[in-house]
């Protein structure tokens, strides 16, 4: 019970920094970065969903993220508004979800990533040589951002603060649907899903609502990066997006809210921010994955959360020791 | 009809080739269950050795071979230190080895620069058969025919030889193949390292035909997964059939749907995991 | 008693958090049959698990003719001359009968190996015909031939023998005891591992009875009456 | 009135019987042993019965209604529980919430995303009544990893009973336990009311006799004999699987 | 072979420190900073790494001062792709506040960022190709001192018909708009010079094996080729040992026969015919300075990628002395740079069109082995070509830009 006070401290002084962040870092640069850790993590999150509490580990996530940015970017250049190219994003992005989660959830483990990573491949594949809708290599431009309320995105400050929005409802349905009773059952079907199933669950249909869940929140991620990069092309889909998302989520720790954030920040702060100054930041980010599953296998979260009750339990035994000396 | 019978023939070139890439893959994916994320990069990093013990001057298969036995040296290393520690948890194996592709990606850049690198052809092997009319490179069949003496070679080794019963052994039971006393861990390290060697030494092969250039991990990766996945994990038969059936997809998928090649080349591999999880030639595991 | 080709001292041995084995100490002579009685579950085979080092005693010591194995590997314990023939058999499925041997050779103690696989052809000469034959294919009792033929490879000085009975006809069983009996003329040590209380009678030198992880009763096999209503109980048959 | 009724039932893997022509017939409120060595096709039966697997011929009804080919959770809302002889329970979760997941199975709750599971009050009263049942209330709010073998045993009959069963199957209820534990788990068992017919599965047959009316005798699959305590036990057959003599 | 960076950096620094500034420089305290975007990551890393290499070569030279103004070089990579690239623009502009961007190198990274860089007024000098850049969607803040993908084409196109009087062509390249484009140029003269296109080939950008795409060509008197990056050498040698190249020539734009790309290509290069905007044996003063500077410090023979690069860094240089060392206005800059007239670059004379694209040289080179090396030795040079070739502007501009589809292929069987 004690541990509500801090948690509830550090939660204010966390949306307090996000809140904030615009005013005190000047330089529109770092805004976008900041802008970018949030919409990535909107997607690691997403992933989250199916690998931390579904106990199914997609390598096909990619091909939804692009899924939502190519359909709206197409529809946008075909002259629709935002809203219509936004709401069809997000329908097709949930029925490629729906076929994902058909075609996959006839297994688990290493299968089902086998399966998810070759549909991945092959919407890649579409997306890459279906010259003639996606225009390949080339890319599609958005030559707008959306306006809310009359307020235009085009600033950094203002799509900080679009995304920020998104990220908070985000992160507040993600947390809302761990406690729920249906995340009760997503988790029952990962840990013992023979088990669920005589307790009377239904556990592919609970798997299939959580993929087309996570399919959602997927394109969402992928709304905002067309947004944020007026931009899209094939290499969003390709499998090292994929495997950049589960990174994300395996060193932040999965079925944490706070691991894919964490996972987030640190992929999206290594690829912009440390390659200004290292120039083998690839190397540097591999051997970075390398030291967390060597030494917190569980993930950077839980790892650091357990070292630090650890040393804390050690202090305060020491303490108490000091006490009783005196 | 030229067209049609040089793509065929091509089919059974590439074929060969992608067996020297799979046939590892399948043994430490097939055989240990690791999904080895960095396949791809033993066949880029051993190709690269290659290119820089060509450029001392070193006979061409002898390249190949130190090739593939520095990255056997170097893929037990990391499976004795680093996977072993794993065993079993996939999630940890998949970032761990995505992790490593990221390192050897980047040390390779270093190293060898983003410049391609094309040995030349043994000289041996140069110049074209006449097949109908049509010209065919010598070397490209010669690398089906390596890769047949080292499909023969790893059958006779896991189907023939007492090493090979005991891997099997290892691979039904661990825990009583121990018990018997066979040095199941010792022996897995030794299939990892094979594994990454033949990787290794397919990528040798394979750089006078595909050069070696950054991404070329990327690259083989997904291709040593279909592979894998259409022929049936652990089933070297598999890996065989699976090499030539990605052969033709891919040659005839490019020349004649080159929209959907990817589509052509990764549709058979969901079907097969969703029709028959075990592949074509794998066994069921009970 | 002659020297001890195996003893347990005091082992305690849990799976996950459960304690199965509470302090269980016995020896087996050498040269001599000691049959381990007790119902299911009562923890006869977590006491193999742990003599073969594939399940770690948290307490207690185990000891091959004199040398403790206790924190020994599998690999390391069966290089000391012991060899389990498992529960259910367990034969390596998808290798040949003559495979299955082969993998287990071992030439101990630079002697020449007495056990070979033209030996344990000999000894069983159904497995013989069947050299080629993959494991799976085998009957059950053709099996068990061959997860003792593939013991017997280890050339072992103690063998041990987990309800090598199990699921076998009537007739299979008398060859299988047969045979048990034929390996214990050699000179063999042997464990012998039955839920089936006439047949270890009928067979061993001495008797431990486990009951929940426990020693019930132990003694020469000739001092415990079979059909002592202790027996029957601690058998679980009424 | 028949709570089970099982015709014929046939169940092989890979050529190997497993279930061989079994018949067997558990009227409502009966308590019934199910014993035989190991291998005998006991927990196989079970499997059967709660449609974890489905058979390859035969058929099994529930209270007189065919649920032969009802997918399992479908059997679950009909009333049929189990637990299981491996201890089956969610590790990372508390007792409380073990036995919450057992009452939300049955309830259209468990599609909700919203709320909290933890503070759904009929359920956790639910399972807090169940858990008092097994003698563990006190303890409720503990997590999994940190109960003994034997409190997690009475989990797992907790959360059976949570679910309020017809028919109880109990897979080896007293495996593993301490003398003492088992005493305490016969007595819950013996508290079951009589609207719930129970079959149990148990080796250990000085605890599990004098709880059952019926005993079946199950060898290679197939029943070799049934009928009333002293029946069983002093069928020469029964001797000859335990004894063989 | 290695690039030595860090030893590079270390030099120049120390190179800089040693010849201190003129004295009336002295009060310019902020340096002149110019952003590369660049690629050193990834399977584009090999131009991207030309790229650096071209621009330090011309800084040191300069020992770091252009036109007296202290310069600040900041490197920032793409990886390769346009998010890469948008980013990596964004810290040069946003953050490091740099006076001027050099780079990108791909077509879709340049895609990517033009309207930011013209929405954040920023000066960019690109060598990366697409055309609209610098024609129908001239971005004032753009020049491009290479060539657009088709001006070297257009000659080639010329060249073919007129002077190798092939009738029938096969044309093969990447599928994304560099390709496209090289190829609609080349198609477009070769048939207003009377020839045929027949064979229109779109590899994917990833392709192990070309074998598929070449068992199509056939009854043709040339195949033209435009890859780029590591593609080429693939290309060539699966060109060579499918024996197509001994009965059909082969040609092929700028990259694809780089003079930087002829250590990695072997025996099967020999004979091919390219059309490019630089060659390393050009005779200029600065090229002679150029290729020495670079076999100095990279001991390599520098290629389009580098040379690019050097040329941009001497607009920048004469920007600035247009100016007057005032070159802190950004958008005078680009103006600046839009107005700069160079006669000795290692290409040549280099002047810009009003849409910021270059006019200069194009030369033909055959690629021929002396001394066991090989080299592009030039056999003709078209000078002064503009990005229109010899068609009117306007009629140019009134056409859809170069596509896949455009000019459309009537000829292909």
């Amino acid at each position: 019970m004690s541990a509500r006070g801090p948690r509830f401290f550090a939660i204010g002084v966390a949306i307090a920094i996000l809140l904030t962040l615009p005013l005190w870092i000047a330089n529109s640069y770092y805004v976008n970065i900041a802008s970018q850790i949030l919409l990535w993590a909107v997607a690691a999150l997403a992933l989250n969903v199916l690998v931390g509490y579904g106990g199914l580990v997609s390598l096909g996530h990619a091909a939804l993220f692009g899924a939502a940015g190519y359909t709206a970017a197409l529809l946008l250049k075909a002259g629709h508004g935002h809203l219509v190219a936004d709401l069809a994003a997000i329908g097709f992005t949930l029925f490629v979800s729906a076929i994902f989660a058909i075609l996959s959830l006839r297994s688990t483990g290493i299968a089902f990533l086998m399966i998810t990573l070759a549909l991945g491949q092959i919407l890649w594949g579409i997306a890459y040589r279906w010259v003639s809708l996606t225009q390949g290599d080339n890319g599609v431009n958005v030559t707008t951002r959306p306006r809310f309320f009359g307020i235009s995105l085009a600033t950094a400050d203002a799509f900080y603060y679009a995304v920020l929005i998104v990220f908070a409802l985000a992160v507040i349905s993600m947390a809302i649907f761990v406690r729920s009773p249906f995340g009760a059952s997503l988790r029952g079907t990962r840990d013992q899903a023979r088990r669920m199933n005589a307790l009377g669950y239904n556990v592919w249909l609970i798997r299939f609502l959580a993929f087309l869940f996570s399919g959602f929140w997927t394109g969402i991620a992928g709304l905002l990066f067309v947004y944020y990069n007026q931009f899209i092309s094939p290499q969003v889909m390709a499998l090292q997006t994929s495997a950049e998302i589960l990174l994300m989520v395996i060193s932040g720790g999965t079925a944490t809210l706070l691991g894919p954030i964490a996972g987030a920040a640190i992929v999206v702060v290594m690829k912009n921010v440390a390659s200004a100054y290292i120039e083998r930041w690839n190397l540097v980010l591999g051997v970075i994955f390398v030291l967390i599953i060597s030494f917190m296998p569980d993930g950077l979260i839980p790892g650091t959360a357990r070292i630090w009750r650890s040393g804390w339990q050690t202090l305060r035994a020491r303490a108490a020791r000091g006490v009783r000396v005196s | 009809m030229s067209l049609w019978l040089t793509l065929a023939v091509n089919s059974i070139a590439l074929g060969g080739l992608l067996f020297l890439l799979s046939a590892g893959f399948s043994l430490i994916f097939g055989l240990m269950r690791i999904p080895n994320l960095m396949h791809g990069s033993f066949f880029m990093l051993g190709a690269y050795f290659g290119v820089s013990f060509l450029q001392q001057g070193v006979n061409f298969w002898l390249a190949a071979l130190l090739s593939g036995v520095a990255m056997a040296l170097i893929g037990g290393l990391i499976e004795r230190f680093l996977l072993k520690r794993l065993s079993g948890q996939e999630l940890p194996q998949v970032l761990l080895t995505l992790g490593l592709s990221f390192i050897i990606a980047d040390l390779c850049l270093m190293i060898w620069t983003g410049d391609p690198w094309q040995p030349a052809t043994p000289p041996q092997l140069r110049g074209a058969v006449q097949v109908a009319g049509l010209f065919f490179p010598i070397y490209r069949l010669a690398i089906v025919a390596v890769a047949v003496v080292v499909a023969l070679a790893l059958w006779l080794m896991i189907d023939w030889t007492r090493l090979g019963a005991k891997i099997r052994a290892g691979v039904d039971d661990a825990p009583i193949a121990r018990m018997v006393g066979i040095h199941v861990s010792k022996l897995f390290t030794l299939i990892f390292a094979l594994g990454a060697g033949l990787a290794a030494f397919g990528g040798v092969m394979g750089a006078p035909y595909l050069s070696v250039y950054p991404g070329l991990d990327a690259e083989m990766l997904p291709l040593a997964l279909i592979v894998v996945i259409l022929g049936g994990t652990g089933s070297l038969v598999g890996a065989f059939v699976g090499s030539f059936v990605i052969g033709f997809l891919y040659n005839f998928g490019q020349a004649m749907f080159p929209d959907l090649a990817y589509v052509i080349l990764f549709l058979p591999m969901v079907l097969v995991l969703v029709l028959r999880p075990q592949g074509l030639f794998g066994k069921v595991m009970s | 008693m002659a020297t001890s080709a195996l003893a347990l001292d005091n082992i305690s041995a849990f799976y996950g958090d459960s304690h199965v084995l509470h302090g269980v100490s016995f020896t087996l002579g050498e040269g001599r049959l000691l049959g381990l009685l007790g119902r299911n579950g009562a923890g006869k085979s977590t006491c193999m698990n742990v003599i073969v080092g594939l399940l770690r005693a948290r307490e207690g010591d185990i000891s091959v003719f004199g040398e403790s194995v206790r924190r020994m590997s599998p690999e390391l314990i069966a290089s000391r001359g012991v060899a389990l023939v498992p529960q259910g058999r367990r034969i390596f499925r998808s290798l040949t009968v003559r495979e299955n041997l082969i993998v287990a050779t071992r030439n101990g103690n630079g002697k020449k190996a007495a056990w070979t696989d033209e030996t344990v052809f000999a000894m069983f000469p159904r497995l013989r015909e069947r050299r080629s034959q993959l494991a799976a294919h085998l009957s059950g009792g053709e099996q068990q031939m061959l997860a003792i033929g593939r013991a017997l490879m280890n050339n072992p000085r103690v063998l041990l023998m987990d309800e090598p009975s199990e699921g076998l006809a009537p007739q299979i069983v008398a060859e299988v005891m047969g045979t048990i009996r034929t390996l214990k003329a050699s000179g063999l040590s042997i464990l012998l591992v039955e839920q089936n209380p006439r047949l270890v009678f009928d067979i061993a030198d001495d008797v431990v009875i486990l009951n929940s992880g426990e020693i019930a009763l132990a003694g020469s096999a000739k001092a415990i009456n079979p059909n002592d209503a202790r027996v029957a109980q601690y058998l679980g048959v009424f | 009135m028949t709570a089970l009724a099982i015709n014929a039932l046939c169940k092989s893997f890979g050529g190997l019987r497993v279930t061989s022509n079994v018949n067997l017939s558990v009227e409502a409120g009966e308590r019934r042993l199910i014993i035989g060595p190991n291998g005998a096709g006991k927990t196989t039966l079970f499997n059967l019965i709660t449609g974890e697997l489905s058979p390859d011929s035969g058929s099994i009804e529930l209270f007189g209604s065919d649920i032969t080919k009802l997918a399992s959770r479908k059997r679950a809302h009909l009333g049929v529980a189990r637990t299981y002889q491996i201890i089956t329970l969610f590790a990372g979760e508390t007792i409380l919430h073990n036995v919450s997941l057992a009452l939300l199975g049955l309830s259209p709750l468990r599609w909700s995303f919203f709320g909290n599971l933890d503070r759904q009050h009929h359920i956790v009263e639910s399972a807090r009544e169940a858990l008092a049942h097994v003698g563990l209330e006190t303890i409720a709010a503990r997590p999994l990893a940190q109960t003994s073998y034997g409190e997690r045993r009475r989990v797992e009959i907790a959360m059976a009973l949570a679910q309020k069963p017809k028919l109880l199957l109990l897979d080896e209820p007293f495996a593993g336990l301490s003398i003492d534990e088992r005493r305490d788990v016969q007595q819950l068992l013996k508290r079951i009311p009589r609207e719930v017919s129970i079959v149990m599965i148990e080796h250990n047959m000085d605890v599990a006799l004098d709880f059952a009316e019926k005993v079946t005798l199950l060898h290679f699959g197939e029943v070799i004999v049934e009928g009333t305590r002293s029946d069983v036990v002093n069928d020469p057959r029964t001797r000859e699987v335990y004894l063989g003599h | 072979m290695k690039v030595q960076r860090r030893t590079v950096l270390k030099g120049l620094l120390a190179a800089s420190a040693a010849v201190a500034a003129p004295p009336f420089l002295r009060a310019q305290a902020a340096p002149f900073k110019i952003g590369l975007l660049t690629v050193k990551t990834g399977p584009l890393a090999q131009g991207g790494n030309q790229m650096e290499q071209g621009i330090l070569t011309f800084l040191t030279e300069k020992n770091k001062t252009l036109a007296g103004r202290a310069i600040e070089l900041i490197v920032a990579d793409t990886g390769g792709n346009p998010a890469g690239a948008k980013t990596k623009a964004s810290e040069l502009i946003e953050r490091d506040k740099v006076n001027v961007i050099l780079g990108p190198l791909a077509a879709f990274e340049l895609l990517a960022i033009t309207d930011y860089v013209r929405d954040n007024a920023t000066p960019l000098i690109s060598i990366a190709a697409a055309e609209d850049v610098t024609q129908r969607k001239a971005n004032p803040f753009v020049i491009r001192p290479s060539a657009t993908s088709a001006q070297c084409c257009h000659a080639m196109g010329d060249f073919a018909s007129k002077e190798l009087k092939f009738k029938r062509a096969a044309t093969i390249s990447e599928d994304f708009a560099f390709g496209y484009e090289q190829m609609a140029g080349f198609q477009r003269v070769f048939e207003d010079n009377g020839g045929k296109v027949v064979k229109k080939l779109w590899p994917p950008f990833v392709t192990p094996d070309y074998t598929p795409y070449i068992a199509q060509i056939s009854n043709v008197d040339c195949v033209f080729n435009g890859f780029a990056g590591s593609n080429p050498v693939k290309f060539m040698r699966a060109y060579a040992d499918l024996g197509v190249k001994d009965k059909i020539p082969l040609l092929a734009g700028w990259t694809a026969m780089d003079d930087a790309l002829l250590k990695s290509l072997g025996d099967e290069a020999v004979g091919v015919i390219s059309a490019a905007w630089y060659s390393s044996e050009a005779n200029t003063p600065s090229n002679k300075r150029f290729v020495e500077g670079m076999q100095k410090a990279y001991g390599v023979l520098p290629g389009g990628y580098s040379a690019g690069m050097y040329v941009a860094g001497q607009c920048v240089e004469a920007a600035i002395q247009i100016l007057g060392g005032k070159a802190d206005d950004r958008k005078a800059l680009a103006e600046a740079l839009h107005k700069v007239s160079l006669t000795d670059t290692p290409r040549g004379p280099v002047k810009f069109d009003q849409y910021g694209n270059v006019v200069g040289d194009v030369f033909i080179r055959k690629c021929e082995k002396k001394d066991g090396k090989l080299v592009n030795t030039v056999i003709k040079t078209y000078p002064n070509v503009s990005q229109f070739w010899s068609y009117d502007e306007k009629a140019f501009l009134g056409n859809p830009v170069y596509s896949r589809d455009y000019p459309p292929a009537k000829n292909l069987e």
